[in-house]
C-alpha cells in the first residue's frame, strides 16, 4: 500500500445490485482485482435485488463515514434520493452498468447500455437471416430492470427488421440455467416439428440451459441458433466451439475497473470524473479475441 | 309445559347411526339425568342441543319455541343453553380468568379491564370453594382443575339449562361434593340441568328424572326415585352386570417394584404436578395396588415418575430386583412399565388417525418383521381381540378414534397398554367416562392380567372402583403417603379421611 | 354417596409470588436481552452504530417491513399464515401509482394513492379470507396462490417496469421527518401502538387468540370464527397496502419487483419475537423485537464491514442464536 | 318406570363394508381428478402436450423437486418444515462439482460427487434436526437459518460463480435414459416408492405419523420423539443434496443460484397433495399428485404460449382451484 494515498481513498464502497447474478459476480472479481493494483481498500455491499435494502445498506455505510460511492442501481429511479443525501455530504457518487436518474445531482455514469445490447441481438438476427426468422425470447426475472431493457432492445431491432421478423415465443427463465432449460423445451414442444431459427437468452446462464434442451428435443445448433448476453467464459467457449452463436459483450470488467480507477484519482487528486460509455458489442465466433474475459476460457 | 322438548333426533355419520330417533323432555328446574353405555349417542345428543353439530331430522322446542336446526352455538347460548362438554373446550393459552369471560369480557371506556375481570373471576372461583389463581394458564392446569374452570364458566352464563356430559369423570370426592353442591344451587335457582354420568350412586343422589338411550334411540324415561340402580343398568345395558369384588390373591413373594424414598420438587413455573415426598412402597406380582387421594394429591406425578415421563430428584426404583434408572417413556416400555394416562385427549390419543394404528402404537415393535415392517394381519387380530374383549364399539377399525365416543377412545387406549403384557401396568383413572357394563369388563381385564402375575397399579378417583379392584390402597395427600390399607379393611369414611386430612377418622396414631 | 367429604383443606393455593423472578424476567425479555447484547457489541465495534442518524435508518427501514408484521402476527395468532404480502405490497404500490399517473384528478397525489393502496389491501385481504373460510383451501396455499397472482398482476400493470416520479408531498410519507422523527416510523409506532391495544385490551383481540388457540373450543364459546379469520387477512392485507405505499414514497418509485421475499422477513419477525406458527401464542412487543432484531443485524454487519456472502452466514446463525437463547431461558421455567 | 328394557344388541359383530363409496372415492381422489381434468384441458388445446417426449420432460422436470418433495413429507408429517432445502441442493452441488473438480482422485467423477452431495444434505439434515430438537428452537427458524446459511456458504465456496465441466458418466445422471425412460425420473420413482413404503408399511412410519399427530402422546407411547424428528430432517436433507447432484448433472453445471424458491414449490407440493402443515395427515400419493400438479401447469401453460406475467397469475389462480376443488370432495363426507 503506498502511504499517505491511504487515508484520501479510505471508505470507498461498492454496492452492487444482486450479488448472486454472473453477471455481478463477475464484475466484483475484477473490481477486487482492480482494488488490489490501485493498493486501495473497498467495502462490497451485496443489494440482493431489493431497492429498499440497496438504500438502507448505503445509508448504514454513509453513517460509518465514506468518501466514495459506487454503485450498480437495482433500479435507476429508486437510489435517487439516497445518492442526492450523499452527493450533498460530498461524497463521490459514481454509477455503473445502469444509470442512475430523477435526482437533483448528476452522477457519473460508466457502463454499457442494455437497450442497445438488445439491440444488438436483433441486429444480428437481421443480419444472420436476411429472409426473416422466427425467434424465441428468453427472459430474465420478470420486472429486473435487465430483462425490461434488453427485451425492449430486442424488440425494437426486431421491428426495425420488418414484419417477417416474428417473436414466436416469449418466456422468462428467471435468469437461472435450469428454468430456462425446461422453458425452452416446453417451447419447442409446443412448436411440434417446426422450431425457431434462434432463440435470444437476455444471459448467458440460461443460454447454456437452452442448448441443453436443444440437444435434448434431437435439434442441433445449426438449425436453432442460441445467443446470449454477458460473454460469461463458459459462453465464449461455446461460441469458440461453434455451439453458440453469440453472446453480448458490455464489458462489466470495464465498467467497474474505469469507475474504480476514476473514482481513485478523484479522491486522491481532484481529477474530475468523466462518464464513459461502452458500446455493447456482439461477440461470435469471428470476434472471439474482443471478449474481454477469453483469457478465462480453459 | 316441557322446557327442552327434543323428538326423534337423528343423526347419522359415516358408517354409523350415531341417533336413531333419540327423543328427551327436561322440565324446568329439574335435574335430568341422561343415561346410556358408552357409544349410546347420549354426547351427540347434547351437542345437537347446544348447537355444536347439525342433526339430520327430528325437532327442537325449547323454552316454548323451536329450535332452527342450524342455530350456532353462539344462538343457542343467547337462548339460555349453556354446555359443559365432555371433551374440554379451554383455550390453553388464555388464563383462568380470560377463559372464563372469553366473548363477554367487562370493558371500561371500550376497552378490556382486565382488573376487574380478574377480581369477578375470583369471586366466581372463590364461590366455587376453587382456590385457583385466575391468572394461571389454562394448559398448565390438571385435568380436574380444567373441568372445574368450565364449570365456572357456564356458571357466568345466563342459563335456563345447563348440559353438563360427564362432568364428574375427572373429580375426585371433594369436587365432586362441590359440583353436587352447584347443582343444588342451580336447581334452587329454577335452571334445569342435563347431568350424564356413568357413576349411578350420583344419578340417585341428584337427579330427578332420567331418560336412556341405547343405540341411538329413546328406551325409557321417568322419575329417579321410581328406580333402582340395578333397574338402570338394565335399561341401559339389556342385562344385569355382576359388580365384580376382586377374588383372592396369590401375591408372589418377591416383589416386582420397588420404590424407595422418591422425591420430586415442583418447579416454580410449573403449575400442574405436585411434589412428592419421600414415596417409598412396594407392589408384588399378581397384586393390584390403589392409589387413592383428593386432585393434586401427586398420583399421577408418582405415575409419570415411574414410567420415565417426568424427572425424579432423588430416590430409587427397582424394578425385579435390578435398580432402573428410567429417563424417558420408550425406556419405561422396553423396561416392562407401561402407563395409561388420564388425560386421553392431550397425552393419548391420536385423534385423526385409525383406531388401528392407535391401539398398536406402543406394541408396534413385536407385531414388526425384520426390517421394520409392521405385521398389519397381526396387528389386525390384535385389534379384533380386544373389540370383544372389551367390547369397544367402533365401525371399522380403520375409523379415526376421534369419531368414538369417549369411553370407547378410554377403551382403546387401556387395550394399547394391555397388549404389552408389561411387568408392572399403571392406569391413570382407567373408567374415566366408562359405562358400568364396560367397567367391569376393565376390571376384569385387570384381574386377568394379575394374576398372570402382572403388577398392576391403579389409580382412582372413584372410592368404591377402588375398593372394588384393589388388595391394598395407598392414600397419598400433597404428595406423600398418608396410609396403606389391605383392602378388607378399607372403607370410604376412613380413606376420605386420610385423603383430606392425613389422619384415620378415630384418631389412634397409626 | 356415603362419604361425608371433611372440610376441605386449602389444596390449591397458588405458590407465593416471589419479589423478584430471575426466571420469569428471563422467559419474558430472552430476545430483547439478545437484541440489547447485540447492540452492545456493534456499538463496542464501531461506536458509530449507536448515532442517532443510524438508529433512524435502521427503524426507517424496519417501519416498512415491521408495519406488515404487525398485522402478520394477528394472522399468526390464528395459526395462519400470509405468504402473499410481499406481491401484495408491490401490487398495492404499483396500481396506487398508476393511479396517480394515469388519472389524477385534482386531489394530492399520496392522498389518491395511500387511498387506493389500501383499498387494495383491503380487498385482496378480504379476498384471501373468504377463500380460506368458505372454500377451506389452507391458508397456505390461498396466500401461496395470492403471492404469484398479485406478482403477475403487478408485472401485467405497468408490462414488468417501475413507475416514478411522485410529487414531494408523496414523498414526504416515505423520506420526510416529523420534529426529527422519520414519518414511516410514526407511523409504524401507531400500527404498532393499535395492533398491540387491540391484542391485549378488546374483545376482537381475544377472539384472535381463542381461534388461533383452539378454534373448535372458540366455536363452541360462541365466537364467530369465520368472521375472525377474515379479519385478520384484512387487516394484514390493509398494512401490506400500506407499506407498499411507504415503499414508494421512501424510493420515489413503485417497482413491479418491491416486497420479494418480504414474506419470510416479516413471518421471521413474528416468530423470532416468540409467536408460535401454530396458533394462540404471540404478541405485538415480541414482534417488534423479532422485527428491530433483523434491521440490526443487516446494519451491524454492513457497518462491520461483513462481506457480503459471509453476511447470510451470520445472519442466519445469529438468528438461530436468538431464538435458542430464549428457548434456554424459558426452558429454565421447571428448574429454579 | 316406563318401559322395560329391550335385548341387548350384538356389538361385537364388524359392521357390514358399502360396495362402492363416490364419496370415499372423492376424498380420496379429488385432486388426481382435478389433474386428469387439466391434463384432458391441454391436451385439447394442444395434442402435442401428450406426446411422449412432452410427458417425459415434464417427468425429469417434477424429479428434481419431487425427490425433496419426499422427504419434505415426512417433515411436514411430524408438523414440521423444512425451508433450507433449496440452499442445501445448491450448496451440496457446488461443493460436490468443487471437491471434483478439485480433489477427484481415481474414482470415477460422479461416485465422488453423489457421495459428497449426499453427504452434506445428511450432515446439514442431522444438523437442523439436532438444533430443532437439542436447542428447542422451531424448525421454521432453524431451516430459515438454514437456508441464508447454505446459500452464503455456497456463495463463499466458489466465489458465487457456477462450476462446470463434468465427464459423460456425471452428466448421465441428469441426462441419460434407460429403455427410455430418463434416469432422474428412475430415481424419482425409487425414492418415492421408498418413501411410499417406509410411511405405510414399517414401524419408523408409523412414529412419524404419531409424531405429528401429537408430540406429547407419541412420547407417552413410547416413541422417541427426538429420533424420529432428527431421522426426517436428515432424510429431506439427504434428498435435498440427490437432487443437487441430479440437477447438477442435467444442466452440467453446480451454480449458486440453484433451487432458489424450490422450498416453496416443494412445500407446496406436499400440501396441495394433502398434508396438513399441522402434522400428521399426509402421504406420498398425494406429494406425488402435487408436485405433478405443479410441473403440469407450468408446461402447459408454456405451451398454450400464455404469456409468462399472466402464468403467474393462472398458475396461482389453478393451484387454488385444485385445493379448493379437493376440500369440495371432501367436505361431503358428512352429508351421503
Ligand atoms: N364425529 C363423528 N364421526 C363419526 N362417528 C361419530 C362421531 N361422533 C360420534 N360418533 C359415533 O356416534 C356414536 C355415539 O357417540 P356419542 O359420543 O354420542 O356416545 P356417548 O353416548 O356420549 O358415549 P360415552 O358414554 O362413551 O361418552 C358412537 O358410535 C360414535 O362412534
Ligand atoms: N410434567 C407434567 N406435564 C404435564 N402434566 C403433568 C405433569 N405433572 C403432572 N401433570 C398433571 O398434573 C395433574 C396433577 O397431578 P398430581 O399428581 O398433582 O395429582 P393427582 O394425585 O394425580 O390428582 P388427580 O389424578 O386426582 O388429578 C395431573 O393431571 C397430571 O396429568
Ligand atoms: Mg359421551
Ligand atoms: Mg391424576
Amino acid at each position: 500500500q503506498k502511504s499517505g494515498s491511504a487515508a484520501a481513498t479510505d471508505g470507498i464502497v461498492v454496492s452492487f445490485s444482486d450479488l448472486s447474478q454472473p453477471f455481478f459476480v463477475a464484475m466484483r472479481r475484477d473490481l477486487e482485482d482492480e482494488a488490489q493494483k490501485l493498493g486501495v481498500k473497498v467495502q462490497v455491499l451485496d443489494g440482493q435485488n431489493n431497492s429498499s435494502k440497496q438504500v438502507s445498506d448505503l445509508e448504514a455505510a454513509r453513517v460509518q463515514g465514506i468518501s466514495a460511492v459506487i454503485i450498480a442501481p437495482t433500479d435507476s429511479k429508486a437510489l435517487a434520493s439516497a445518492t442526492d443525501a450523499l452527493i450533498d455530504e460530498k461524497t463521490v457518487v459514481v454509477s455503473v452498468d445502469r444509470q442512475i436518474g430523477g435526482g437533483k445531482h448528476p452522477v457519473p455514469h460508466f457502463g454499457a447500455n442494455n437497450v442497445e445490447g438488445g439491440r444488438a441481438m436483433a441486429d444480428w438476427v437481421v443480419k444472420t437471416y436476411p429472409k426473416g426468422a422466427k425467434v424465441v425470447v428468453i427472459t430474465n426475472d420478470p420486472g429486473s430492470t435487465s430483462s425490461i431493457e434488453r427485451v425492449k432492445g430486442v424488440h425494437e431491432g426486431l421491428a426495425a427488421g420488418g414484419a417477417a421478423y416474428q417473436i414466436v415465443a416469449e418466456q422468462t427463465g428467471n435468469s437461472k440455467r435450469d428454468q430456462a432449460l425446461s422453458v425452452t423445451q416446453n417451447v419447442l414442444t409446443s412448436m411440434g416439428g417446426a422450431h425457431p431459427d434462434v432463440i435470444l437468452c437476455l444471459n448467458d446462464d440460461m443460454a447454456m440451459g437452452a442448448l441443453e434442451a436443444i440437444r435434448g428435443a434431437g435439434f442441433t445448433t445449426q438449425q436453432i441458433a442460441v445467443l446470449g448476453f454477458d460473454a460469461i467464459p463458459e459462453a465464449l467457449k461455446r461460441i469458440r466451439d461453434g455451439e453458440m452463436a453469440a453472446s453480448v459483450e458490455q464489458n462489466p470488467g470495464e465498467q467497474i475497473r474505469s469507475a474504480l480507477r476514476a473514482v481513485v484519482a478523484n479522491l486522491k487528486d481532484k481529477t474530475p470524473i468523466v462518464s464513459k460509455s461502452l458500446t455493447p458489442v456482439l461477440i461470435t465466433r469471428d470476434t472471439l479475441a474482443q471478449a474481454s474475459r477469453i483469457g478465462e476460457v480453459k | 309445559m316441557a322446557l327442552l322438548e327434543a323428538q326423534d333426533i337423528t343423526k347419522r355419520f359415516p358408517g354409523v347411526v350415531a341417533l336413531g330417533g333419540a327423543s328427551l323432555r327436561v322440565e324446568p328446574g329439574e335435574v335430568h339425568a341422561l343415561l346410556g353405555e358408552n357409544g349410546a349417542g347420549k354426547s351427540t345428543l347434547l351437542k345437537i342441543l347446544s348447537g355444536a353439530q347439525g342433526s339430520d331430522g327430528g325437532h327442537l322446542t325449547f323454552d316454548a319455541k323451536p329450535l332452527r336446526p342450524d342455530d350456532t352455538p353462539s344462538q343457542r347460548q343467547k337462548a339460555g343453553i349453556v354446555t359443559i362438554y365432555q371433551e374440554f373446550n379451554l383455550q390453553p393459552f388464555l388464563s383462568v380468568a380470560e377463559n372464563l369471560y372469553l366473548g363477554r369480557e367487562p370493558l371500561r371506556f371500550g376497552l378490556i379491564d382486565h382488573r376487574q375481570m380478574r377480581a369477578d373471576a375470583r369471586r366466581i372461583l372463590d364461590d366455587l370453594g376453587l382456590s385457583l389463581d385466575p391468572d394461571l394458564e389454562v394448559s398448565r392446569l390438571n385435568v380436574a382443575d380444567q373441568q372445574m374452570v368450565e364449570i365456572a364458566r357456564a356458571m357466568t352464563l345466563q342459563a335456563k339449562l345447563i348440559i353438563m356430559d360427564e362432568p364428574t369423570a375427572a373429580l375426585s370426592p371433594r369436587e365432586v361434593d362441590i359440583l353436587h353442591r352447584i347443582v343444588g344451587t342451580l336447581k334452587a335457582r329454577g335452571i334445569a340441568v342435563i347431568y350424564v354420568t356413568h357413576r349411578l350412586k350420583e344419578v340417585k343422589a341428584i337427579c330427578d328424572a332420567y331418560t336412556v338411550l341405547r343405540d341411538g334411540r329413546f328406551v325409557a324415561s321417568g322419575q329417579v326415585s321410581d328406580v333402582s340402580i340395578d333397574d338402570m343398568v338394565r335399561l341401559m345395558i339389556g342385562r344385569d352386570v355382576a359388580f365384580l369384588k376382586r377374588p383372592p390373591r396369590q401375591v408372589a413373594p418377591t416383589p416386582v417394584l420397588r420404590i424407595d424414598g422418591v422425591s420430586r420438587r415442583r418447579g416454580a413455573h410449573e403449575a400442574r404436578g405436585t411434589s412428592l415426598d419421600n414415596i417409598s412402597f412396594e407392589v408384588h406380582a399378581g397384586e393390584i395396588v390403589g392409589l387413592a387421594g383428593l386432585v393434586g394429591a401427586g398420583r399421577t406425578d408418582l405415575a409419570r415418575v415411574l414410567y420415565g415421563a417426568d424427572r425424579k430428584d432423588s430416590g430409587r426404583i427397582h424394578l425385579c430386583g435390578r435398580a432402573l434408572d428410567i429417563q424417558s417413556p420408550a425406556q419405561a416400555l422396553s423396561a416392562g412399565i407401561a402407563l395409561v394416562p388420564e388425560d386421553r385427549k392431550q397425552q393419548g390419543c391420536f385423534l385423526d388417525h385409525s383406531i388401528r394404528h392407535n391401539l398398536s402404537l406402543s406394541g408396534l415393535k413385536s407385531l414388526s418383521r425384520p426390517g421394520g415392517f409392521v405385521d398389519e394381519g397381526a396387528e389386525r387380530r390384535l385389534v379384533e381381540t380386544f373389540r370383544q374383549k372389551l367390547r369397544i364399539r367402533m365401525s371399522s377399525s380403520e375409523a379415526a378414534i376421534g369419531t368414538l365416543s369417549g369411553g370407547n377412545q378410554q377403551k382403546v387406549l387401556l387395550a394399547r397398554c394391555m397388549a404389552l403384557s408389561p411387568k408392572v401396568l399403571i392406569v391413570d383413572e382407567p373408567t374415566r367416562g366408562i359405562d358400568v357394563g364396560a367397567k367391569a369388563d376393565v376390571h376384569q381385564v385387570l384381574f386377568d392380567m394379575a394374576s398372570e402375575g402382572m403388577a398392576v397399579i391403579v389409580i382412582s378417583s372413584e372410592l368404591p372402583e377402588v375398593m372394588a379392584v384393589s388388595d391394598r390402597i395407598i392414600v397419598f395427600r400433597e404428595g406423600r403417603i398418608t396410609g396403606t390399607l389391605e383392602a378388607a379393611d378399607a372403607d370410604e369414611e376412613t380413606l376420605m379421611a386420610l385423603m383430606a386430612t392425613g389422619s384415620a377418622p378415630q384418631a389412634p396414631n397409626p | 354417596m356415603t362419604a361425608t367429604p371433611a372440610p376441605a383443606p386449602d389444596l390449591s393455593a397458588p405458590p407465593a409470588k416471589a419479589p423478584f423472578d430471575t426466571v420469569a424476567f428471563l422467559r419474558t425479555w430472552g430476545t430483547t436481552l439478545f437484541l440489547l447484547l447485540l447492540i452492545i457489541g456493534f456499538a463496542a465495534w464501531n461506536p458509530r452504530f449507536l448515532s442517532l442518524r443510524n438508529a433512524l435508518n435502521i427503524l426507517t427501514e424496519v417501519s416498512i417491513y415491521g408495519v406488515i408484521a404487525v398485522g402478520m402476527t394477528f394472522v399468526i395468532l390464528t395459526a395462519g399464515v400470509d405468504l402473499a404480502v410481499g406481491s401484495l405490497l408491490a401490487f398495492a404500490a404499483i396500481a396506487a401509482a398508476w393511479v396517480v399517473q394515469h388519472m389524477g384528478g385534482d386531489l394530492p397525489q399520496w392522498l389518491v394513492a395511500l387511498g387506493v393502496a389500501s383499498a387494495i389491501g383491503l380487498a385482496a385481504g378480504y379476498a384471501h379470507g373468504k377463500t380460506i373460510t368458505w372454500l377451506k383451501v389452507p391458508a397456505f396455499i390461498v396466500t401461496l396462490g395470492g403471492m404469484t397472482i398479485w406478482r403477475g398482476a403487478t408485472l401485467i400493470l405497468n408490462d414488468g417496469g417501475p413507475i416514478s416520479g411522485f410529487d414531494a408531498g408523496y414523498r414526504w410519507w416515505g423520506t420526510g421527518a416529523v420534529l426529527g422523527v422519520p414519518v414511516p416510523v410514526i407511523l409504524f409506532a401507531l400500527v404498532a401502538l393499535a395492533g398491540h391495544v387491540t391484542l391485549r385490551y378488546t374483545r376482537f383481540g381475544r377472539q384472535v387468540y381463542a381461534v388461533g388457540g383452539n378454534a373448535e373450543a372458540a366455536r363452541l364459546a360462541g365466537i364467530n370464527v369465520k368472521a375472525i379469520l377474515i379479519s385478520v387477512y384484512v387487516i394484514v392485507g390493509f398494512l401490506a397496502g400500506l407499506s407498499g405505499f411507504l415503499l414508494s414514497a421512501r424510493l420515489g418509485s413503485a417497482e413491479a419487483v418491491a416486497g420479494i421475499n418480504y414474506e419470510l422477513r416479516v413471518i421471521a419477525s413474528v416468530v423470532i419475537g416468540g409467536a408460535s406458527l401454530s396458533g394462540g401464542a404471540g404478541n405485538i412487543r415480541g414482534t417488534l423485537i423479532g422485527a428491530l432484531l433483523i434491521g440490526v443485524l443487516s446494519n451491524g454487519l454492513v457497518i462491520m464491514h461483513v462481506s457480503s456472502y459471509f453476511q447470510q452466514v451470520v445472519i442466519g446463525l445469529i438468528i438461530v442464536a436468538a431464538v435458542a437463547f430464549d428457548a434456554y431461558a424459558k426452558s429454565h421455567r421447571g428448574k429454579v
